[in-house]
């Protein structure tokens, strides 16, 4: 079934065949099939939900796959936990870094394999040199000393790469490893990966960006809904028809921010600082306009957001709301006045997970809700039901946990929460970040909508189409400040490239 | 106005009602001054006595002492079983794991619902288990106290293992033959406010201003608690502090034991001369190591025996608790009952390492 | 939730969640029906006792057996939200204790009026409660920590105030009022207030937006927090909330005894907890109703009278009441486990991986 | 092409670790170090105080009162440090010491033969066994230590009370052999002192320089990551408890031999000043952190306290309140560092501005 692999003269390092798995009632892979040969690097592609994590687990040995069966070399590999992974030369570096946070940076990459001395005492000098080694090896330069606590997501996961190049192995894992990683520190990365690839390595690549995928990978495999769809060469792919199979259909205009009659100003900043984070903030957003904040990975664009919305407080500036200053530190005025934040983290910050669907999407409006303090049944399961209806939530029913919902579902919950407020200004962070590419087009309708009904929409969005296609305006963050803003017609790759990094900035 | 800041106000609106409703049970300000405090129901005498009356068989006397974990209370309810097998009797003993009045009281309440009809009790607490008692009374149980009692009014006898006065007496002089009398000396009590100590150091005080003690002073008393461990360092502290101190009573047989211990094991064995109330089973090996060369105790079993004739008196009608009254405690012979429903049991032992060995509790 | 962020994963680790929202879907199964449960095992045991036990189901031991029960139902009240925002509070007994101590010493040497005493001790317990609401919320410190701190300083303190000694010359007519029933009734006037605050609160919990807010931040904090739920404070209040009802049961604790001692209440902590968890409050937090945790205390007391009357060792007591408390945290856990299994089982697994 | 590209073509993190961990311990540990060493500190102090109000407190005879003292909090402290180091906490130590010290006592009192080695193996192996019930009933339901442990706590207290059913056994109702092992000193240094030097010496390197110890604290530090990178936490943690109800049996056999007089209500209430020792010794109680040393200090710190209150004659009611103080003004302390920490090591972390 799987075409030829490059160099398919040499065997299958790793198969799995008909493999299934399911929590509950919720089957999450229904007869996967994968070969991983020596020396390639796969790319394993698919919506959320459609079963890349759990495969990815099922390879780490978090999780035993009810059916089916893996090989190794042929012979069939049964892995009762992350260390029988191990043993067998699999290596995974995770989406969210997973370190011990009060650990030397050195010992959380040699955990559990720390060098040894006389009496298998541990070697610390040894452990550091290696350490250091390793990240020589990545050309970054981490204190292997110092605790984990305190680094940055970037460095975080540039840690995780060190531990899983640590045992040099056979099989790399990487379940979107680039997400926070900068583009040379991807690059890198990728040398490394390419290098394991040469020593007979086999990589698998999981990954939203296309271009990634397409610059490392020379094959890809497609999943939907847990199912396998198809493994082909990268060369004879266009990213075009891998979306296709990804989302079973053809996917119309990805981006149809239609021009919304411009009103007056809703949301004014004015020289918002925070110490450290971000210094002299200033933009305006008007009613029916969707404006973008752009920028790296740590410019401060999402601090921005928490702070105008409250939940972290300001040293300096102000907050205006249609012309009303807006006190501090509190969501709850912030929402009373209009304001609505949908954050970056749905699972901390978006959702209570093992709250019902209704309880999550009435949880900002449960005071409005309330007669005399008192909340009765009905009003909430009535809200619930009119939002989740608007915007399509698949759920089995309003009672059942959010957490059982997809990753897309979720991300309307969300904004069925917080439309329900109905809000003035709506500030959404990451608007589509996991979110399966057709949920991504509802997502873009419905946020254009709004605006046309005449909500100031402030976006934060690291990929740049998104940005280009959304945004009446473009505000690009570096190191904490503003340093330029683009109108729709200014702003393209090159021009927000240039500012975000910093260069040929402040216009 | 956020509703959950308002749902505080509600909880804040409950408390306020709920402590209106506890204070609204006594109307104008009730103060100290002038709260006259009102004795209890007096039980004192109710109706004759009639001294020959037949102790009936199978009363149900029930013994609770302050705690069921201590050693010597297991010691004096058996001396009470003893006497109430004699008697033929139901005895039982029952009582919280831990000395406090609050436990008390709901066994209290447990046993007078069992209908039983002699409650012998040492109290916790003087006055916290005193409305129990009544209720109990009420029910139509005897009530009679050991070891430490409770207000007059809540009991009709108190069966005191010895008279203060002859306890104070009985110390001071142990231990001023053996610091050969003169020098300073401590005592080491049990608790603040156990009913008894407070009055024997009160009474030793006294002893203390006898011309023939002129030169003995004393320095201190200090707490233990009536814990082995805290009764063990306050001895350190003691020894600490008081670098002249030539002995140390210490009226409480945790107490002593403690001290003695810490004195066998350091410098002071010998030098620093201890004696106190305690049972022979603890001090033993220190009166043989020579630690400790007498001490005084009475006997805890017979306390527990003499406690429950007095309460199958009581439930005969042979007494009232009124004073005057005689009764005869099996073994023990003939007993009167003294002022406020009081019965002494008698001097106490002294123990030395002649007779130390034929006793066992 | 202070167990959480202390014990359990937090949930940043997808695995951990998938885990958790696995076991916690278990777990709804389980405690859905679980204060059902416990009213129906309080009836069971109830009417066997009443047949059993000789002399159990009489109006005084009833009236016994409420007096008793009061302390723990109202302790249970508030430590009930508190459990279920994700924090405990150990300190409760020990707060009772200096509430009931400062009442005696300000009745001894201070010349106020009962009722201003009064008034001041329940104001006291809300301080009390504040300093845990303090340490909690401002310096953001595990609730069980710090809770066991004032447990050790609060008991201490409360045999400074008193040495042991005991405040006992408390005016008749207020002892008596403790202990008084509703005319006509063998039920005590005291349990007036509790079913008044237990209404509160189980309106608070069940029927307002605040309840909403606690079940919230108890599975999730921060999402809460986006919410606009005020976490820090509406935490600091349930903890003040508390002291005051501690402030409560330290008179009425004093009062029914007739005595101020600091020993008063001790390690009734560990009851009050025992109840509330066999109400069915998830010690995770943002799990469990009112409903629940008074019947948990109804059993609780039940049992306890029953077995006392049946002549049952005060230690084997002891041990029935930590057997409890295991049980009721094992017990949910233990089903759901099972279940899993069996439901895996059925679709021919084998067992999951750490 | 996606909006993630910096210009800075190296990442600088930290201090450049040229001759990182050779010469120079790794900044992790000198945190450790550093607490230590204010603790000692604060020992000093509280000495030096109290012997100027007087000063026969560093007399011979009070130092190895003092030692004697110390010495079971010292061994329950460590053990308890093993537990609390993966996110754990066992409130029943003060039980299962009371529980092994009445059958150590029961056990001479059937068979007064009985050598002291075998009493004192028999004794270990009781404790370990309450151990083995703590861990087991976690492992099985998930829930926080706490709450299991505060179960057992009254169960094995209750045991002990119903077993005991008000009996006392007294000294002379044991070896004489049995019983020097609470008072013999060696070189002027009591025995018991020394167990516990060793217990805190083992436990202390066992922590620090093998792999299982480690993984302790991984486990404590972020469970989920734990589990993910093999460890097998499960088993981890049902180890730690039995070892720390281990260590609680051997305290009960010293307590026995130190106290001669045993009932039922042995170390009734230890368990907080054993957490609050652990917590002032730095053991965070988040786990994750926290050195077997800096708890033994904790608890050398608790019995002087205890000990010059005694001596300066300050009201012993007094010391429970010193206690829970302690307890707050430490968790309040760790805070406060850990926040601090945070902040700068994020300086050091070139990410965010």
């Amino acid at each position: 079934m799987s075409p030829e692999a490059p160099g398919a003269d040499n065997a299958p390092l790793l198969v799995l065949d008909g493999v299934t798995k399911s929590f509950g009632a919720v089957a999450a892979l229904r007869g996967v099939h994968l070969a991983l040969h020596p020396g390639e690097a796969h790319a394993l592609v698919g919506e959320n939900g459609a079963g890349k994590s759990t495969l990815v687990k099922t390879l780490a040995g978090a999780h035993t796959p009810d059916t089916g069966r893996m090989a190794l070399d042929g012979r069939p590999l049964e892995l009762r936990g992350p260390a029988d992974a191990r043993a067998a030369g699999i290596a995974v570096i995770y989406q969210e870094p997973t370190l011990f946070p009060d650990l030397s940076v050195a010992e959380n990459i040699f955990m559990g394999r720390q060098p040894l001395r006389g009496l298998r005492r541990i070697d610390t000098t040894a452990m550091n040199r290696d350490a250091e080694r390793l990240f020589e090896r990545l050309g970054v330069r981490i204190d292997p000393t110092r605790p984990a606590r305190g680094l940055s997501i970037a460095d975080q996961q540039l840690v995780e790469i060190a531990k899983a190049l640590s045992f040099d192995a056979r099989i790399l894992v990487m379940d979107e490893p680039t997400a926070a990683l900068s583009g040379v520190e991807v690059e890198r990365l990728f040398g490394v990966a390419r290098s394991l690839c040469e020593r007979g390595a086999a990589v698998l690549f999981i990954s939203h960006r296309f271009d990634e995928v397409f610059d490392l990978c020379q094959r890809i495999t497609v999943l939907r809904d847990g199912a396998w769809v198809s493994t082909d060469r990268t060369a004879d792919l266009t990213v075009d028809e891998v979306v296709r199979r990804m989302v079973g259909r053809d996917v119309s205009s990805l981006y149809p921010k239609q021009d919304a009659p411009v009103r007056g100003t809703l949301l004014e900043v004015s020289g918002l600082s925070r110490a450290g984070v971000f210094s002299d903030v200033s933009f305006t957003v008007r009613g029916g306009e969707i404006v973008a904040l752009a920028g790296l990975v740590g410019a401060g664009r999402s601090e921005v957001a928490r702070a105008v919305f409250g939940v972290d407080r300001y040293d300096a500036g102000e907050v205006r709301v249609a012309g009303r200053p807006l006190p501090p530190g509190s969501p709850r005025r912030a929402i009373a006045a209009g304001l609505a934040l949908v954050p970056e983290d749905r699972r901390q910050q978006g959702l209570v997970m093992e709250l019902s669907v209704e309880r999550n999407a009435t949880l900002a409006r449960r005071r409005a809700l309330s007669r005399l303090g008192l909340l009765i049944g009905g009003a909430e399961r009535a809200e619930a039901q009119r939002w989740t209806r608007r915007l399509q939530v698949k759920a089995s029913r309003l009672t059942a946990p959010v957490g059982t919902l997809s990753g897309g579902n979720q991300q309307k919950v969300v904004l069925a929460k917080w439309l329900a407020t109905e809000p003035r200004i709506l500030i959404i962070d990451e608007p589509t970040r996991g979110i399966d590419v057709g949920t991504k087009a509802e997502v873009h309708r419905l946020l254009s909508e709004l605006a046309n009904e005449g909500l100031a929409i402030l976006m934060i969005s690291s990929e740049l189409p998104e940005v280009l296609g959304m945004a009446d305006r473009v505000l690009v963050m570096h190191e904490g400040r503003v340093v330029r803003e683009l109108s729709r017609a200014e702003a393209d790759e090159t021009s927000v490239m240039l500012a975000a990094t910093g260069q040929g900035a402040t216009a | 106005m956020s509703a959950h800041r308002r749902g505080f106000r509600f909880g804040a609106t409950g408390l306020a009602l709920a402590a209106l409703l506890l204070s609204a049970t006594a109307c104008g300000g009730t103060t100290r001054e002038n709260s006259g405090n009102d004795p209890g129901a007096g039980n004192q005498a109710s109706g004759a006595a009639n001294p020959d009356a037949q102790i009936r068989e199978g009363l149900k006397i029930a013994f609770l002492p302050k705690q069921v974990n201590n050693p010597y209370f297991t010691v004096s309810d058996n001396g009470g079983k003893t006497a109430v097998t004699e008697i033929k009797g139901e005895f039982k003993e029952v009582g919280p794991s831990e000395a406090s009045a609050s436990s008390q009281v709901s066994y209290i309440n447990t046993l007078s619902q069992q209908g039983m009809d002699v409650i012998v009790t040492s109290a916790n607490d003087p006055n916290a288990i005193c409305g129990a008692l009544n209720q109990a009374k009420a029910a139509g149980a005897k009530i009679v106290t050991f070891d430490s009692d409770t207000k007059p009014e809540c009991r009709q006898i108190f069966v005191n293992q010895v008279t203060a006065e002859g306890i104070a007496e009985n110390q001071v002089k142990l231990i001023s033959e053996q610091i050969g009398g003169a020098g300073e000396i401590a005592i080491l009590s049990a608790t603040a406010n156990a009913t008894n100590q407070n009055a024997w150091i009160e009474l030793m005080k006294q002893q203390l201003t006898k011309p023939e003690y002129s030169k003995i002073k004393l320095v201190t008393v200090a707490y233990g608690n009536d814990d082995d461990q805290k009764s063990f360092q306050e001895t350190q502290g003691l020894l600490q502090s008081y670098p002249n101190l030539k002995g140390i009573i210490s009226p409480t047989t945790v107490g002593v034991a403690a001290a003695a211990r810490y004195l066998s094991g350091s410098q002071y064995k010998g030098k620093v001369k201890l004696t106190g109330l305690g049972t022979p089973n603890q001090m033993r090996q220190y009166v043989k190591d020579g630690t400790v060369d007498a001490f005084a105790l009475w006997n805890p079993a017979d306390l527990g025996y003499l406690a429950a004739y007095a309460g199958a008196a009581l439930a005969a009608g042979q007494i009232t608790g009124a004073e005057g009254e005689k009764f005869t405690a099996g073994k023990l012979g003939e007993y009167t009952v003294g002022k406020d429903g009081v019965v002494v049991l008698g001097p106490p032992t002294v123990f030395d390492k002649n007779n130390i060995d034929k006793f066992d509790f | 939730m202070a167990h959480d962020s202390l014990y359990a994963a937090p949930s940043s680790s997808s695995a951990e969640t998938e885990r958790r929202t696995g076991r916690l879907t278990g777990l709804r199964g389980v405690l859905g029906s679980w204060d059902v449960a416990v009213v129906v095992a309080l009836v069971v045991a109830a009417l066997l006792a009443g047949v059993s036990v000789e002399s159990f189901a009489t109006g005084r031991n009833v009236q016994f057996l409420l007096l008793d029960l009061v302390p723990l139902a109202m302790l249970a009240l508030p430590m009930t939200l508190i459990v279920i925002t994700g924090e405990i509070d150990l300190s409760v007994a020990s707060t009772v204790g200096l509430c009931s101590t400062v009442m005696g010493q300000l009745w001894l040497s201070s010349g106020l009026s009962l009722e201003l005493i009064c008034v001041l001790v329940v104001l006291l317990g809300a301080v009390l409660g504040a300093v845990n609401g303090v340490f909690v919320t401002g310096f953001g410190l595990p609730s069980l920590a710090v809770t066991i701190g004032t447990l050790a300083l609060y008991r201490g303190l409360s045999f400074v105030v008193l040495g042991d000694q005991a405040v006992a010359d408390f005016p008749a007519s207020w002892t008596a009022a403790a202990v008084r029933d509703i005319p006509g009734t063998s039920i005590p006037v005291a349990v007036l207030p509790v079913l008044l605050l237990a209404l509160v609160f189980g309106v608070v919990l069940h029927a307002t937006a605040a309840g909403r807010a606690l079940y919230a931040m108890g599975n999730n904090d921060q999402a809460a927090t986006f919410a606009g739920v005020s976490v820090a404070r509406t935490k600091f209040w349930l903890f003040v909330a508390s002291g005051a009802v501690c402030g409560l049961v330290g008179i009425f604790w004093t009062l029914r005894y007739a005595s101020a001692r600091g020993d008063n209440a001790t390690g009734l902590e560990l009851t009050v907890v025992t109840a509330v968890l066999l109400g069915g409050v998830s010690i995770f937090g943002g799990r469990g109703g009112l409903l629940g945790v008074v019947a948990g205390v109804l059993l609780l007391g039940v049992l306890r009278n029953a077995l006392q009357l049946a002549d049952v060792d005060a230690n084997a007591l002891t041990i029935v009441t930590g057997a409890l408390l295991v049980a009721s945290v094992v017990l949910p856990n233990a089903v759901a486990d099972v279940r899993a299994r069996l439901h895996r089982r059925r679709q021919r697994a084998n067992p999951v991986a750490p | 092409m996606s909006l993630t590209d910096t210009g800075t073509p190296h990442r600088r993190t930290g201090n450049p670790p040229t001759g990182a961990g050779r010469h120079r311990r790794g900044l992790t540990e000198r945190l450790l170090a550093v607490r230590e060493l204010s603790l000692l500190l604060a020992l000093g102090a509280l000495i030096l105080v109290t012997t100027l109000r007087n000063d026969r407190f560093l007399s011979g005879q009070s130092v190895k009162d003092l030692l004697l003292g110390c010495a079971i909090l010292v061994i329950l402290a460590v053990g308890q440090t093993l537990v609390i180091v993966t996110r754990n906490v066992d409130l029943s130590v003060g039980s299962i010491l009371g529980l092994v010290a009445f059958a150590t006592g029961s056990l001479f009192l059937a068979a007064p033969g009985t050598p002291w080695p075998v009493a004192v193996l028999l004794g270990v192996a009781l404790g370990a066994g309450c151990g083995a019930v703590n861990g087991g009933l976690i492992a099985v339901a998930k829930v926080p230590a706490l709450v299991i442990t505060l179960g057992t706590l009254y169960a094995f207290r209750g045991i002990d009370y119903y077993w005991a059913s008000g009996r006392q056994i007294n000294a002379a109702d044991m070896p004489r052999s049995f019983l020097r092992l609470g008072n013999q000193t060696v070189l002027g240094v009591p025995l018991l002192f020394l167990a516990a030097v060793v217990v805190v010496a083992v436990v202390g390197y066992y922590l620090r320089s093998y792999r299982s110890g480690r993984e302790l604290y991984a486990i404590g530090s972020e469970p989920a990551a734990a589990r993910l990178s093999g460890i097998p936490v499960g088993r981890r943690v049902f180890a730690v408890f039995v070892a720390n109800g281990a260590l609680a049996g051997l305290a009960g056999v010293l307590y026995a031999a130190r106290f001669g007089t045993l009932d039922a209500a042995a170390g009734t209430g230890l368990e907080l000043q054993v957490v609050a020792a652990a917590v002032v010794g730095g053991v965070a109680i988040f786990g994750g952190s926290g050195s077997a040393y800096g708890a033994a200090l904790g608890a050398v710190l608790l019995t002087t306290i205890g000990s010059s209150l005694a001596v300066l004659r300050i009201d012993p009611f007094w010391q429970q309140a010193v206690v829970g103080a302690l307890i707050l003004a430490a968790i309040g302390l760790d805070r406060l560092l850990a926040l601090r920490m945070a902040a700068r090591l994020r300086g050091r972390s070139a990410h965010g501005a």
